[in-house]
């Protein structure tokens, strides 16, 4: 019975303990149940969210890639195809703004590379609660700090996003980033460990201590004890990911690369897990080869760690001193950890000793879902927003409103982000959506992420086709055609009905928008427990959106261009 | 009036990507003897107080509200009083 | 002309200088890891590009400064070859006494990026003849380090020399408190030595030189070194 | 094996825009009664060395080719021998 004690103090409840008692047909140990924790969280597991994300429509004549994998991929024509991932780091902002911002964004940017493919911009969609409060206004600055140095660091311009202010954000910020990459069609990689007998590598930083129970951490409402937790959050190292991708790139070319996989939450497990469970293989990893930035480190440890700017590579046997050379070059690990076997389990091992074995499929895809009862909530706020009476002084009014942090202009915050870096940025932060060249080519692409939160508090159906058609306007504006979202999610804790409510509808409304406009999902995140003292955060479906011109020249720009041209008002 | 130097480190087990690159950097320049560099922030000020026991409490406060981060830093002070 | 683009762990700028030299001006670009050594012979024009060379970790362009590259850099600028450095190539030429000062964190302790207003102070350098003299031009910065200082008796000797390249101006092209991003000392945006064979600037030239990115300012800069180049060549 | 613990400072004259910005911070919060602040870096290192005297010299070489910009900055350092 202490196991099952342990297990309910990981997360974990009696019903998912008994399911993986079945599975195993005995007790876990420490280092298993460690794992099962991790990965049977929500947010590695979407437990609570993965019915609902059934509705988004996702296939489309130019979708390559669609949800499931590390990033979305569509295809633009020339033989390419874009790369488009959106990713919260809410929880960690919350507690270490600086560095939860920093490595959010150095997360999305690996996703993007998993694929394959060069990063070529960065967006940042953020929520704080009242500028008023001190503590905000350092979430604030510092999470803006944190985005830009990291952004501006490895060299991806952050060319667009959002901000807003409100009260329900006041202790929980919402922090998310967005990254589009660019590869060629027939270069597509993807996160499996195919290949009985191919080769297990891990490439990048050191595993240490950091990060440990991270994904578990990002599925609890925020806490006094919160700031307790320190090994949640992580330092990121611009400077070893911008190495990482270069290398990354580098060897990505060549057949021998079977699979990539970047390292997040849940660390090896994850990787691991995911990447056996998608080729329908299994791995056998030795913690020994591990290379470990401390000593003394144990197995769960190493398992468990959320250690930064590291990536999993499946490598054709026989190949891993061209993976090896090729990491040299940028002064990096690339270390063999283990092998891809036959059997569907995830084995880990030290000083020769099996320490765990369970089955890869069953840590990844086996968490029981969570059936929700859905209610409308009955406190639902009365606001009128039909008859709002005109104010006679209506240019004293319009002062007023330019004056609020959430219509003001934003420079303050892009102005610290290099939007202009590899120099493709031909509309930049401040427009409706930003637009880049791909060079080579005469097309161009707008990217935006747009979401209006408190329509979706009053309405959350309405709110969610709302936040796709704004993204869709923004596209067309700018003089592109839609060509798919990545979304993300965030949401208070799904245990409570109205939380899920608003979850299940705004969901509906950003489905059925999207299919109205034929714009697949094709990647996306969802983000629940945004909830402290009781508070829930504003329902905030954030939608990513890359839109596609054939004609760069063609692109348009908000500002009014010469007098006397004409002014015209489209639609009711 | 008191003389406060006060050092800012990260936590043991954060990685600390300075510390990193410098133990690098001096490795290739032939100090190969160096090992476990760490790298972080020494403020010095000068703070008027009645006691050195104040001074060392105020020092404290300060730390803990500004000057390091308690979620991976951590900060050593000495406090010297200035000699007229 | 043959251009040469260093690569240090870091830049990431390199590709945009590349993208220039090769494919807007159409000239013989290689890459030059940091790793590698050549010859002061091999290029006419060396840019060291932006970025954050080993993560700008201690001091922005320290450590990079000691790449086997840069003692080819050395060499080659000894020589009289033309080298460009930009924001943290400029950073780097510093670190290394290519050119004389330090640069520190900007003053408001934030990053920058945005166009800014030059003032170009000397156009009698390889790198500037095309420009006029007082001309006003714009250019985007993109930096965090920029904050340039250098003591007095540098700064007299560098106002003396004519090595105050640019300096950062209001639209007018007055040089004044609110036009210069990061507290530089006298709004000084841009350095050449005493040879005036090195240049470091922190605005971005390269990325102002096409028609796409709605500014051609430092497409000149570039013109001028070809111009310079081919001229010496006659 | 010796440990060094190794302050970077700026010089005098320089202006420290990070101190200012510190200084105004801790203003606002109420230290009222501080002054001077000035911030550099710190550098912990542990190294080799047959003596101290030779500990000393590799510091000094350290700190005047990497970690130390003489430009703009003086530094410091103490030296200990580790305990056994
Ligand atoms: N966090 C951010 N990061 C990058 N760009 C931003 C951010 N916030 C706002 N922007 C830029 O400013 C523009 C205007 O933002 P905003 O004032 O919120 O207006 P809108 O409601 O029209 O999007 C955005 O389209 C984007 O380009």
């Amino acid at each position: 019975m202490t196991m099952l004690k342990e297990a309910l103090k990981l997360g974990l409840n009696e019903n998912e303990y008994s399911e993986i008692v079945n599975t195993l047909k005995r007790e876990p140990n420490h280092v298993e149940l460690g794992m099962y924790s991790v990965m049977w969280s929500e947010h590695c597991s979407y437990k609570n969210s993965k019915k609902y994300l059934k509705r988004f429509p996702t296939k489309g004549e130019r979708v390559l890639v669609g949800p499931g994998e590390n990033a979305g991929i569509v295809d633009i024509g020339d033989g390419l195809a874009v790369v488009l991932k959106i990713e919260s780091h809410n929880h960690p902002s919350a507690v270490e703004p600086y560095q939860g911002a920093a490595t959010g964004v150095g997360g999305i940017i690996r996703d993007i590379v998993a694929m394959g493919a060069r990063p070529i911009a960065l967006l940042d969609s953020l929520r704080f609660g009242n500028l008023k409060n001190p503590r905000v206004k350092y979430l604030f600055s510092n999470v803006v700090a944190g985005i830009g140095d990291y952004g501006n660091s490895v060299g991806i311009p952050t060319v667009g996003g959002e901000t807003y202010f409100s009260d329900e954000y006041d202790e929980n910020p919402l922090v998310n980033a967005m990254c589009v990459g660019i590869i060629k069609k027939d270069e597509i990689k993807r996160g499996t460990a195919r290949g009985v007998g191919n080769s297990v590598m891990l490439v990048g930083a050191l595993t240490g201590r950091d990060g440990i129970h991270g994904a578990s951490f990002a599925s609890e409402e925020l806490s006094e004890d919160s700031k307790e937790k320190r090994p949640s959050v992580q330092v990121g190292d611009p400077f070893m990911e911008k190495l990482l991708i270069e290398a990354c790139l580098e060897v990505l070319k060549f057949d021998f690369v079977v699979g990539i996989q970047d390292l997040g939450a849940a660390g090896l497990t994850s990787a691991c897990s995911e990447t056996a469970a998608r080729a329908g293989t299994g791995i056998e990893i030795d913690v020994d080869l591990v290379p470990k930035r401390e000593e003394g480190m144990t197995p769960y440890e190493v398992m468990l760690s959320e250690s930064q700017e590291r990536m999993l590579l499946i490598v054709k046997e026989g190949y891993e001193e061209e993976v090896i050379k090729a990491f040299k070059k940028w002064d990096l690990n690339a270390v063999k950890i283990g092998k891809v076997t036959d059997d569907g389990m995830l084995r880990v091992l030290e000083k020769g000793q099996k320490i765990a074995e369970v089955p890869a499929k069953s840590l990844a895809e086996g968490a029981p879902q969570v059936i929700h009862e859905i209610r409308e909530p009955i406190v639902q706020e009365e606001k009128d927003i039909v008859n709002v009476k005109v104010p006679e002084e209506l240019n004293e009014v319009f002062k007023i409103l330019l004056s609020l942090p959430n219509i003001a202009d934003k420079s303050l915050v892009y102005h610290q982000y290099d939007y202009m870096v590899r120099t493709d940025t031909v509309v930049a932060p401040g427009s409706d959506a930003a637009v880049l060249r791909v060079k080579g080519t005469k097309k161009g692409l707008a990217l935006t992420c747009d979401c209006n939160a408190f329509y979706c508090y009053l309405d959350p159906y309405e709110g969610g086709k709302q936040a796709v058609a704004e993204a869709a306007r923004n596209i067309v504006v700018s003089g592109a055609a839609p060509l798919a979202i990545t979304d993300c999610l965030n949401f208070g804790n799904p245990e409570k009905n109205e939380v899920i409510y608003q979850f299940a509808k705004c969901i509906e409304g950003m489905a059925e928008a999207a299919e109205y406009f034929k714009i697949p999902v094709v990647s996306g995140n969802v983000s629940f427990y945004n909830e402290s003292k009781n508070k829930a955060v504003l329902p905030t479906p954030v939608v990513g959106m890359v839109g596609l011109m054939e004609d760069i020249l063609k692109h348009t720009t908000q500002s009014f261009k010469k007098q006397g041209d004409l002014v015209i008002l489209i639609g009711e | 009036m008191y003389y406060a130097e006060i050092r800012v480190m990260y936590k043991k087990g954060v990685l600390d990507p300075q510390g990193q690159a410098v133990k690098g950097a001096l490795h290739h320049l032939g100090f190969s003897k160096v090992n476990d560099v760490s790298i972080g922030r020494v403020i010095f000020l000068k703070l008027e107080a009645q006691s050195k026991e104040e001074a060392q409490k105020t020092v404290r406060e300060m730390c803990e509200s500004l000057l390091a981060n308690p979620v991976i830093e951590d900060f050593t002070y000495t406090i010297m009083e200035e000699e007229k | 002309m043959r251009c040469a683009v260093i690569v240090f762990p870091g830049s990431n700028c390199d590709l945009d200088c590349y993208h220039v030299l090769k494919d807007v001006m159409g000239q013989n670009t290689e890459y030059v890891f940091h790793k590698e050594k050549f010859s002061p012979g091999d290029f006419d024009l060396i840019v060291l590009p932006g970025g954050f060379s080993y993560g700008d970790y201690l001091r922005a362009g320290a450590i990079a400064r000691f790449s086997k590259a840069m003692e080819s850099v050395v060499k080659a600028s000894e020589k009289g070859k033309l080298i460009l450095g930009i924001c943290n190539g400029f950073q780097i030429l510093l670190e290394a006494g290519l050119l004389e000062g330090a640069m520190m964190k900007n003053r408001d302790l934030k990053f920058h990026c945005h166009e800014v207003y030059l003032r170009v102070e000397n156009n009698e350098t390889p790198f500037t003849h095309l420009y006029k003299k007082g001309e006003i031009i714009k250019m985007p910065v993109a930096h965090g380090f920029g904050n340039f200082y250098a003591p007095e008796n540098t700064l007299e000797k560098l106002k003396n020399n004519g090595q105050i390249i640019f300096t950062y101006c209001d639209k007018n092209g007055n040089v004044t408190e609110e036009s210069n991003p990061n507290g530089s000392i006298m709004n000084i945006a841009g350095i050449c030595n005493e040879n005036k064979n090195v240049l470091g600037l922190m605005p971005h030239p390269e990325r102002c030189a096409e028609e796409i990115l709605k500014n051609t300012d430092g497409k000149r800069l570039f013109e001028s070194v070809l111009e310079f180049i081919k001229g010496r060549a006659l």
